[in-house]
């Protein structure tokens, strides 16, 4: 093999490249470094391609070319017309054809050293290795994306009982062959053997998860890919693949656990969910309205970036006895440049004065509480309103619904501001006991918890920022 | 050259977990598309076999093939991830 | 609304005795004047309230005789005399009381009564019961501080350690989350109790603790019902045992139509500390506490007993602004392109109007 | 000090009018009993603070004739007729005033002035002018709320927003620090002022804003000294302007020996708000108000003025609790060995003394 | 070198080894893992040890015996013995041994290849740059061990103008010598030089440094010593002395930058200070009594593993309103199943009841207050004593002191805890104007600054924890 | 094998650096004795020096010396680390 006897400098600019990959990385873990990070990255990737370029005794440009044009051409536009929305099957996309070309590249190893002959054991283990992996991604990724973009049903398929033994019989299959070869096998078949069942064995493995568990096994599949490719370069012993891939891989699985756990599931029980378990479906409202949830490090996030945030206490933050941790958060906002304004509904809680009572124990200052009137101007020069534990006094039905208990009552106009965060329990109605069509507004995102709680770990998060 | 790139392997994966650590939820998204953007280095390996002279007509469908789903998995990656990161861009300054 | 101008409101003076509230204050005054309404008061109508007449005028409106106007609006209910005074086909608006509707109607003028406005979200600007027992129930546990012969606070002193009061609400309504509220500001420990469950979350959500003595007695309209003779006996037994701990203790248990409960007797004054406090704010129907004397602070048993009448009156800057925005509120209601207009198909005015069913 | 049984204390009901509190109360009958004293209390002692005389029995002590005895502790100064009915040779505890020496030296009765004990570390627990101003600070916040016509708190309500009272502390010694803090506690917006610059800090640390009229007098002792003429008529130009934004300004301002300086004059009430209030606590020494009436609350120029006079009996119990311990911390030092000895060589009972100078 | 041809399973030590290095690194950075952690390291230089011995060809078996020997003869008692105020110059000692060797190591290899005859020129760099940082860590070590034990002046040493001329001087011999070995010189008085003139950059380095700042340079010389063990590992082709020595380097330059930060100093200026600037002594009061300060992460971790703390408040808390952030840091610490109480002075703060409405301010249940003849029969149940602000209420000369202004106040004894931490912004007196000899005890330690800014950050370091 | 040296060098440093983020003060001289106990590493150095060969005695004095330090400073730097960490061992249970 030839490129053993590459100059320093290849490695080198490996070197450079797994460098920019892992400070990159670093850098993707925080808001704000996390655009250069992505940059960098991506120079890291260029430079490694170079490397490449560079080899002495490159050829067959013209296929080259080929490939890189084809990929180019698909993958830029994909990724630029792609909506917002559907990010999440776009990545599981492209992680599947990175699992594709792995499990490409060790069909044509094989081929082109007729069975490894010749080969040490290592090269012929790791090259195997990636070929199931790669399959199980590429097939498995492809279900994820076909779930999420609605071309296959989104609820889990499963065959019932048998599901669990299926899986097992094709794993057990794919490793015989693979033991098969690496004993000294060179049938095309036994590789054949391979592929095809790894990409049963993805397909049968995603196929029966719902589509709420559908980010964590993306991200799983994600690492998986990141080992096939580390699995790469240990055969054609290259420090970028290995080093690349084994990070993807190895913060992939941290990253997978961590969104498991922000999601309220364990990764056990969503790949059991594919061994028969049940994967429950995203839980949406008794009606067909879409109810959109988020965690407390999201709102975190979104309110720091806000330059204007106008609170909205109501009963609930009375209830929950919220008002020294919404100071709390008040003040962490504040440190970081942000406007924080409190709405002060005439009826919110139960007793004239209420919020009043509170918000003056926590010490907010009064030039900060905003009377309706005053404040209902504000609003469309908000980022973000912060509903902590209010209902009526911001529904809407007050002004459009002449049906409604609360027809005729002014109401502080939340919707239009350019977000809105709602702290409640659960989707309960108000002391007037009427749905609030505010929950379901695109603009709308809800934490669910105790309003005490819920406020206690946004400072947290706005802490850890 | 084998146990080399194997403390290479391990030394990767610590930097793999150790780099991972407090991730607020929003950045879940766009670091996992961050990450899959990098391991479309197996572009690399295709690179590498077609570039260093496979043979065959099926084995350079396949190569090609492999060239072209890499380039897809890093072109697409890090433009989408770029993309996802677009709240984190559009600060303009506080006053 | 510039051609309201025809339309002419009348504040008189309060004759009641006592009464220092006023039903417009200046500065609604002038909020009525820019909607284009003509505001006639009696000169000295807002003495009571320490607003003398040159802010009324200063406010746009004029002196005069008020009881001549389209509009009169009252506190108190009027006597038989100002009654006499009212110009026909008027419309009078106050806490009316259930005394005046057939002298009204003889007279054929519109009473609109402020205690008879419906709870519903959208009269909650108009709801004059709620913005007077807000003032109530501050004012009520102010009082309760004053005859106490106790500190409210806990203090640590060089001279020892002083330990903070407890004050016991009974009746959790709109003045009872009020006093209980502004009680602990003063750094005293409260509990309040009241005979409908859900106002104990309501309880709480004022920092207060609750005192569950297990009878529940749930009415219409968010008010609670009279209990049985059972649950009475019951229910004093029980609050007989409760009271004792407390230095202060505020009744503010009221059910609509009838005579306050008793809750606090003779023998849970007797068994309470000396220098401790009931503050009955059901004075004016009945009293909450066997010993009240309606309008007095008296002295039984070493327990000062204090039961105002009309405590809002008491502060009547704020009262009267407050009772003021109401008004405002149910004028803008009568007032539709710039006539008045009493439509009875409207549920507010249909249950406010006095007159309309005798 | 099992043999201090034959040190007799007497306590005796007190005679000036209004005065509510009692030199010892049951609780600290106790205390003293154990420490082996024996307690005489006039029947009726305690009934000005709502304290029984069966409480006493409880306690320890005996009901009788308290002139008799050893030790006589009074909360305000004898009558001349009571100065006689002391024993000769017995001690007389109590707030003695400047007029009561010499006929307590006739009488060969060792007076000891409460208001006299030096306001030295060591001294704390025995210092009744702090304990009483703390009542009175107190007080005076809540009377300041009772009587202005509005709220103290900010209270958003279907009816409108009321904005918080803005409180004025002229004065921030004991018990100005204290209606500071009592009024924020309420929701009020609390300002303080002194000619004392190093009570900026402590105004602030009660969590009020610091009124910086750039007049500094200091005196001895941590009193403020009087003004010189100039600097009054500068303050008063000041202050004037100041005073106008406030609804309550309570003035404690006092320097010692001397009448209290005027703060509030006429032109400032007349350029306050109406329904505001003033209240002066310095109505004993003359009042730093000029309109004040000691002992009333009048309305002037639509400005209610109150000069309570010697406001700590309002709250009798607790005042009578501070001051007994602080009367107990004094007696406490008078004793040694059990007998009774006056070391004068103490600074504190040399400085309390009022019969041995003369 | 036969050592090329070592058996896999050797290098695969090595790899158990340094991962154990790293792992058990992690786990010194948390005080719940951070003895596990340091076990593990143990485990791990055993196995590279073991990994070592195992090695074919090796000999010399009793010198090397007699090396570990006398090693561990010194080294254990060293260890046991060293009082616990003694560690940093211990810290030192070895550190600097390490360097020693390094430089022993290096200076043999140059003897037994003959100037590094036949070696390639990253062999003979990497020996030399050892050599040079190896020694100047040696010397640079011993001067501050010196001075730390006494042995040496604390206070800086220098030549004043001079210094940084020389310092420089000393650099460019060192180098200059390695260059002409590089270059092909073989003698070994070249490499003397290097020796000689590094030694001499370590000491005039250190000299001139303060005690106050020597952990700092302690730590500094620490990530030296681990670069030049690197790249010995480097010439040597051995993969665990790189990792092991890169680590050490890496974790050691953050973690003397982390320390520098908490100290309030940077390092080019404490290093300046060796350049002839400023190494301010440790502070200590006008008199002769010793304050031992200490940060809020301290205060933190120690009141994290107690089991009652008791708050003492007192002016300065009122002053700084610190009320809410003690209400916090009570509740932080309660959840950690820690009892906190407040001891209320009948006259701490300015009036009477002042720190009860400060604390009811801040919503503190009063079963947590206590009174001061209630709690003073506490303090010697409890761990730490928390002074916020108080200075005359704990000060003791009030029993001691009979000319003492407050002499027969009664106090809180807060001295009677088994420590005690008192938040203040100086030394000046309180109210009564008086000197306290509590902060000269040995059990207090000072947490100097505003009261409220202290508290917060301690919440945040109990939060972290 | 120089590169792979390098590569390796290089995932080191980076595991150095992200491992240690957050330490709080307490830890910090315990941090500083732990990691200085690991660079007695350079104990191997000088094992492998003089066990694969040295020869002549000035070399071997020096060896020992080497071997003698690197000793000391693996054995004395755990121990001490060891001993410093006893406020973090000696936790009873709370009630
Ligand atoms: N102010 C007055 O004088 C007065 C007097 C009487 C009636 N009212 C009426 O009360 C209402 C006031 O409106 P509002 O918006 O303040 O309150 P609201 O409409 O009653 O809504 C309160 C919301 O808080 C949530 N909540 C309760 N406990 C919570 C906790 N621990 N953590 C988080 N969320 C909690 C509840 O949802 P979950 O259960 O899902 O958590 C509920 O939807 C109006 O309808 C008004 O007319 C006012
Ligand atoms: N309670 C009463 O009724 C009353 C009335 C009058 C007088 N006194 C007297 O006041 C004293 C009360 O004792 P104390 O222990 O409460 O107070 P203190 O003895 O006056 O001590 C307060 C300490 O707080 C510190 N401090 C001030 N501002 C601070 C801030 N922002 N952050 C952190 N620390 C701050 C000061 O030190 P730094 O400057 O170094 O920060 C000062 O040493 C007693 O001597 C008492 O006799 C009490
Ligand atoms: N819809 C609205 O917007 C609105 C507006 C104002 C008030 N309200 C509701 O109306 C209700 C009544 O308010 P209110 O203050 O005028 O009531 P109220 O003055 O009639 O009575 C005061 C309280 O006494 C209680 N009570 C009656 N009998 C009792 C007994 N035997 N023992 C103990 N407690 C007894 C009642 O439950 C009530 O809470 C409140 O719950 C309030 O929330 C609703
Ligand atoms: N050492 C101790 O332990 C101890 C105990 C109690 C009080 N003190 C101190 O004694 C001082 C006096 O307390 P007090 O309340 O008895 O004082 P006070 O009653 O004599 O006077 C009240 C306040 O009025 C102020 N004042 C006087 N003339 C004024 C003017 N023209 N304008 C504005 N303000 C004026 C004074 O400065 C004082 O603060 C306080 O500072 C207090 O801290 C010390």
């Amino acid at each position: 093999m030839s490129w053993l006897q590459d100059p320093v400098t290849i490695q080198c600019l490996y070197i450079v490249a797994f460098a920019l990959f892992i400070y990159g990385l670093m850098g993707l873990t925080g808001p704000r470094t996390a655009v250069r990070g992505n940059m960098l990255a991506a120079v890291g990737m260029a430079i490694a391609i170079l490397a490449t370029a560079l080899t002495p005794g490159m050829g067959n440009w013209w296929l080259i070319l080929l490939g890189v044009v084809l990929g180019t051409a698909i993958g830029i536009p994909a990724a630029r017309k792609v909506k917002m929305t559907a990010m999440p099957q776009m990545v599981a996309l492209f992680n599947g054809v990175g699992g594709g070309a792995v499990a490409l590249v060790a069909w044509v190893e094989f081929r082109q050293t007729h069975g490894f002959a010749g080969e040490p054991a290592h090269v012929s283990i790791a090259t195997l290795f990636a070929a199931l992996i790669g399959s199980v991604s590429f097939w498995g990724s492809n279900v994820a994306f076909g779930k999420l973009q609605e071309i296959l049903p989104g609820r889990p398929i499963s065959v019932g009982r048998l599901q669990q033994p299926l899986n097992l019989l094709l794993l057990v299959l794919g490793v015989a062959c693979g033991v098969a070869v690496v004993a000294g096998g060179t049938s095309e078949w036994l590789m054949i053997g391979i592929l095809v069942s790894s990409a049963l064995l993805g397909l049968m493995v995603v196929l029966p998860i719902g589509g709420a568990d559908m980010p964590v096994v993306i991200s799983l599949l994600n690492a998986l890919t990141g080992l096939s490719a580390a699995a790469t370069g240990i055969a054609l012993d290259n420090t970028a693949l290995i080093v690349a891939g084994m990070i993807v891989g190895a913060s992939g699985t941290i990253l997978t656990n961590l969104m498991a756990k922000a999601m309220n599931r364990s990764i056990p029980a969503i790949v059991a969910g594919g061994f028969g378990g049940t994967g429950g479906p995203s839980s949406s409202g008794p009606t067909d309205k879409i109810v959109r949830q988020t965690s407390a490090s999201d709102a975190a996030i979104q309110m720091s970036y806000a330059r204007q945030v106008v609170v909205v206490p109501g009963y609930g933050m009375a209830v929950a006895q919220a008002q020294h941790a919404v100071r709390e958060m008040a003040k962490e906002l504040e440190s970081k440049g942000v406007a924080v304004y409190y709405a002060i509904h005439p009826v919110a809680g139960r007793m004239p004065g209420h919020m009043n009572v509170l918000l003056a124990e926590a010490d907010v200052p009064y030039e900060h509480l905003k009377e309706m009137d005053e404040i209902n101007g504000e609003f469309s020069r908000t980022d973000v309103a912060l509903v902590i534990g209010a209902n009526d006094v911001t529904n809407p039905a007050a002004h459009t619904d002449p049906g409604s208990p609360i027809y005729g009552m002014p109401i502080l106009n939340v919707n239009e501001s350019k977000s809105v965060i709602v702290l409640k329990r659960s989707m309960s109605p108000g002391f007037a006991g009427v749905d609030n069509d505010l929950y379901y507004d695109p603009r709308t995102s809800m934490l669910f918890g105790d309003a005490k709680k819920s406020v206690s770990a946004v400072v947290e998060e706005l802490r850890a920022l | 050259m084998l146990v080399q790139n194997l403390a290479i392997l391990v030394l990767a994966g610590f930097v793999g977990f150790a780099v991972i650590s407090k991730v607020p939820n929003t950045l879940h998204t766009p670091l996992m598309s961050g990450t899959n953007a990098i391991h479309g280095i197996v572009l690399l390996g295709a690179l590498i076999v077609l570039g260093l002279g496979a043979t065959g007509t099926l084995d350079q469908i396949l190569l090609v093939i492999a060239i072209a789903f890499g380039t897809i998995n890093v072109v697409g990656g890090f433009l989408v991830t770029d993309r996802m990161l677009g709240m984190f861009k559009a600060k303009e300054p506080r006053e | 609304m510039a051609d309201t101008q025809n339309i002419v409101v009348g504040v008189p003076r309060e004759s009641a005795p006592g009464e220092r509230r006023v039903a417009l204050v200046p500065r609604v005054v002038g909020r009525l004047r820019s909607a284009g309404l003509n505001i006639v008061v009696e000169p000295g109508a807002g003495g009571g309230a320490l607003m003398s007449d040159w802010l009324y005028e200063e406010a746009g409106a004029t002196l005069g005789d008020p009881w001549a106007c389209d509009v009169v609006v009252k506190v108190a209910a009027p006597t038989d005399e100002e009654i006499g005074r009212l110009k026909p086909g008027s419309v009078l608006i106050g806490f009316l009381g259930t005394n005046v509707a057939d002298a009204l109607a003889t007279r054929d003028v519109h009473g609109l009564a402020m205690e008879a406005i419906p709870r519903i979200s959208r009269a909650q600007a108009m709801d004059a019961l709620s913005s007077q027992s807000s003032v109530a129930g501050y004012l009520a546990a102010l009082l309760g501080a004053q005859h106490l012969t106790r500190f409210y606070p806990m203090l640590t002193t060089a001279a020892g350690t002083v330990p903070p009061a407890k004050v016991l609400v009974l009746g959790a309504g709109v003045a009872g989350l009020q006093a209980l509220a502004t009680a602990r500001r003063l750094g005293a420990q409260t509990t309040g109790y009241d005979v409908r469950p859900e106002v104990a979350e309501q309880v709480r959500s004022v920092g207060a603790k609750w005192l569950d003595l297990g009878i529940e007695a749930v009415g219409d309209g968010g008010y609670a019902r009279a209990l049985t003779d059972e649950e009475r006996a019951e229910q004093l037994k029980r609050l007989n045992e409760a009271v004792i701990g407390y230095d202060v203790v505020i009744t503010t248990a009221q059910v609509p139509g009838r005579k306050a409960p008793v809750l606090v007797t003779e023998d849970s004054v007797t068994a309470m500390r000396a220098g401790s406090v009931v503050v009955d704010l059901a004075g004016e129907s009945g009293g909450n506490c066997e010993l009240s004397v309606p309008g007095e602070a008296v002295v039984r048993h070493d327990v000062t007993i204090v039961a105002p009448l009309n405590l809002p009156a008491a502060m009547p800057e704020s009262a009267s602004e407050l009772y003021s925005r109401n008004v405002q509120a149910l004028l803008e209601l009568l007032i539709a392109d710039g006539r008045l207009k009493l439509d009875f198909d409207d549920e507010i005015i249909a249950s406010a109007c006095v007159t309309r069913r005798s």
